[in-house]
């Protein structure tokens, strides 16, 4: 398993400069990347260059600072569509967050395209994000909400009713790539190819799968992408909604106001195609040029490298703690993607979490904005330990030396 | 582990939670969810005239939690309802910042708990079943 | 008029790495400042600082990290609800910017709150951003939009039509404290009382004003201000939506998904109350610290002196203007709010621009997102000056021999 | 002044612009509009068969707007129709990344609009007559 950590950890972590807090007279160990995750120098950098050297509003000016300005956002565009395999920069549209991003498809493509007794398909396994704003939209158009299941113990999820259900023609399929609270992956690809020939639209919540293993939105072949950059060593406040031209073309516009209008009057305004239709007002400037120094970074690594980093360091924790009495560890039996959810009979995950900080450990606990998935398996409340590139070894013994004193603490007398 | 916040007090609390079951012809009844982790909690109760004869809770929490339920029911069975209403904003004061008024000083096991507000990000779990509380004397069943 | 300069401009200036920028060999003439400002060093080392050893996600985590990230994040609001007078620190809810916040409103509220038939009172000085939102709102409720007019070249709005339109009842009454491009400060404070009155919603864009004139929103008394950090010294890609509490209370959830919801099951979901209702995902966490230290640096300052600074300059920019045949100058006759717009008969306003660009002043060409506005005007595009905190009266003098030498070429032969 | 950009056969069709009036009995007709600042520009055009007989513009832009739609006039008037559609294409590709294709190259009031590409912010103002005379071969009246 070591083997698969990445070579060159110490340089990398020398990259991330929050790795020299100490928190409880220890530096931190961070495993809450599944919430977000911490940013190199070159983005700090990057964002610190641009406010102080480089910042000026976008797509307004004659001036050469907002051509500037506007040059360097749409490199970032033209950036992200290469990353993440678009077919075109006009195909990627910058949003705050994955959230933002699934609002729209939501709020904008489902408000125009979906209606009264159709079936809008999700899983049991999704995001608050990824499940919300679909439930308000089958209020709003008495639409049907049908979930694929998962199977015990959250190790996947049902692969035939997935299909069975897929193959009742909802009029939309909207799912996580890789769940933040299983690690479960699920087979983009091969739905996306499905739900196409029966002229499903696909919504791939992609928040914890982008920056952290290969996404190559035309090879999965989904209509809607949606990602945060702050989840992948870039900035808060901007995130990505990726389309196929067709899907894009085809959903109103979401926000009104300058940018994303082409004439106005006092009755009335025509609106831009994509991506500036999707834009309006100022955006997140220097934030897409952090999401740009995000990517340069990863570039410099190898994802495929990444992901198996992130993932052996669940393997090792995942083990660690399936030998331990009363926990029960959730999600697939072999490889998982990154992270490791548990849950503890007779302790709970507040208590364990609160003592792992204590001992500069930070894991996650609670429901992990997924309130139904953790009721159905069990479990309201659990922990979570999520690894990204900068996380050793080291740090999952930690992990686990202080789940394990917490747990001594908790049922001694 | 940290010894201040997890007093013995609290941990006997938390372990065998007492009060912790249905209430049989309860009157008021209400339940509370802690956003940020999932936790919920209903607190039932019977009131007499102006008196709470019985508080039960039901819901599973962290230590703090329930040791903080458990509490609840025993210092506020017999209290008349406006005094249960104040000792709730009292706690919740002490919880949120050291705060001791003389009603929650006077009680050593709330004393006790009232070290939470060391430790922010745990004082929702201390406030929890108290806010319910408030809940369920406004909540007839 | 010099003596409403502030006192200490080149220690102000020396605060903004951005003037240190040449263009064409020169030192940056920075006259772009109604589109966006520049940042001074204090906000830019914050965000570093953040993004370097401060930085977690908010509102998930019961460990440390993330416990000073919701402090920080929440401090932020603190801040901003003190420095606006808001009521309450709940009633500040972080947006993206001013188009987001007007759109929650229009989108929200006035999907609740607007029924076919009302009458939307608008002004016709309004920004894209203001304008757009409404007519979409009236489109799709079957509402009429109204408009306050303007005076001849807009020196004002018609305060006659103003009461008598505001008189008639109108649903809501929107409208811009500041006008972007004529520099005119409407009467808020009086309108909103009117409308309070009679039970008439305010929405009050304050884009403009806020951070730089002084603004208390409780004293303005209107019950939603909007706003956005990129015009005051901060950061892109954040900014509020301020409420009464009971104006917040009356508006529908906005974005759904994580950290707005209170319970979710597999079929439906219970919401938060403001702020958190309408703030749903990861928000713009490093950019809230940024806006925190914006307005801490606007507090070392004086913002009545700030506003006289911006005001004189823009004065002493449209003097010299008017004295230019062929020149016509928007906006008010005498004081003005920190900006300059004007239309030469005979050259283009982008060729104007250009020229100043040449020489190192970036001033703005086009409609400034107000074309029905520039239209009635009888200027598409025009060229517009505007000002802030770190402007010097030598720089309005380049930018006036800016615009001489680009008509002295234009009208040769 | 920036000489380069503003070459002197530009300001002579700025100053006294070619064909900038309605054109009495237009087949084809577009409006395009620059969003970016508002400018919006009308052109018009007679075709017989496929040759363009006239092609005239109405509207208002900058100076390098106002001198690229009133070359275009005289460039494309008598052309057949793909060959203006060719030419457009040209001149586009030219402007955007300063890439001469013979056709343009061959024009020297053409190559003189193609100097823009050094000066990204004024593409757009150069290249809008051409997107809109594209728009109007689309666009029978
Ligand atoms: C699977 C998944 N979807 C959606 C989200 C929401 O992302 P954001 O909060 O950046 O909008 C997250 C992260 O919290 C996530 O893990
Ligand atoms: C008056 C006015 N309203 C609204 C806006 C829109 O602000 P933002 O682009 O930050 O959303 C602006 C700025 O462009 C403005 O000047």
């Amino acid at each position: 398993m070591s083997s698969e950590l990445l070579p060159d950890l110490e340089r990398i972590r020398a990259d991330f400069p929050f790795l020299e807090v100490e928190i409880a007279g220890q530096p931190v160990a961070y495993l809450d990347n599944g919430a977000s995750t911490q940013k190199p120098r070159a983005v700090i950098a990057r964002m610190a260059e641009v406010a102080a050297h480089e910042y000026a509003n976008v797509h307004r000016g004659i001036h050469l600072l907002s051509q500037r300005a506007s040059e360097l956002y749409e490199a970032a565009r033209v950036r992200a569509a290469a990353f993440f395999g678009a077919a075109r920069p006009e195909d990627v549209v910058f949003t705050r967050g994955t959230t933002e991003a699934l609002n729209i498809v939501a709020g904008a493509w489902g408000e125009a395209h979906v209606q009264a007794g159709d079936t809008i398909l999700l899983t049991e396994l999704e995001h608050h994000a990824n499940l919300v704003p679909w439930l308000e939209l089958a209020r709003r158009k008495g639409a049907r909400v049908e979930y694929v299941p998962i199977l015990p113990n959250g190790a996947g999820l049902d692969p035939e009713a997935a299909r069975r259900l897929l193959a009742a023609r909802p009029r939309v399929f909207a799912f996580a790539h890789v769940s933040n609270t299983l690690g479960v992956t699920n087979p983009v690809a091969e739905w996306c190819a499905l739900a196409r020939e029966i002229g499903v639209t696909t919504v791939v919540d992609g928040a914890q799968s982008a920056g952290h293993l290969p996404v190559d939105v035309t090879a999965l072949g989904c209509d809607f992408f949606a990602c945060s950059a702050h989840k992948f060593a870039g900035p808060s406040g901007i995130g990505l909604l990726i389309g196929r031209a067709e899907a894009l073309a085809a959903t109103p516009p979401w926000l009104y106001g300058g940018d994303m209008v082409e004439r106005v009057t006092y009755t009335g305004a025509t609106y831009r195609d994509a991506p500036g239709r999707f834009e309006a007002g100022t955006p997140a400037i220097i934030e897409a040029a952090g999401l740009h120094a995000a990517l340069d970074y990863l570039d410099t690594l190898d994802l495929p490298r990444i992901a198996a980093h992130a993932d052996a360091l669940a393997e090792q924790a995942a083990a660690g703690l399936r030998v331990i009495p009363g926990v029960r560890v959730f999600g697939p039996e072999g490889r998982r993607a990154g992270l490791v959810t548990f849950h503890v009979e007779d302790v709970h995950a507040h208590d364990i979490a609160f003592a792992c900080d204590e001992r500069g450990v930070a894991v996650r606990a609670g429901h992990h904005c997924a309130q139904p998935l953790m009721r159905k398996l069990g479990a309201p409340s659990s922990c979570r330990m999520s690894f990204y590139l900068y996380n050793t070894g080291d740090e999952v013994i930690r992990g686990l030396a202080a789940v394990q004193a917490a747990l001594a603490f908790f049922r001694r007398a | 582990m940290n010894e201040e916040l997890y007093q013995e007090v609290l941990l006997q609390h938390s372990r065998r939670p007492k009060n912790l079951s249905p209430l049989p012809g309860a009157t008021h009844r209400a339940e509370g969810v802690n956003a940020l982790c999932g936790d919920e909690i209903t607190i039932e109760l019977t009131r007499e005239g102006d008196t709470l004869r019985a508080v039960h809770f039901q819901g599973s929490g962290c230590a703090i939690c329930t040791a903080s339920a458990s509490i609840l029911t025993c210092e506020t069975t017999g209290l008349r309802a406006p005094e249960a209403r104040a000792l709730a904003e009292d706690f919740r004061r002490l919880a949120v910042s050291g705060e001791a008024a003389p009603a929650v000083a006077d009680r050593p096991r709330l004393a006790a708990l009232g070290t939470v507000h060391r430790y922010p990000q745990r004082v929702k779990c201390a406030t929890l079943a108290w806010e319910t509380l408030l809940a369920a004397l406004d909540h007839p069943v």
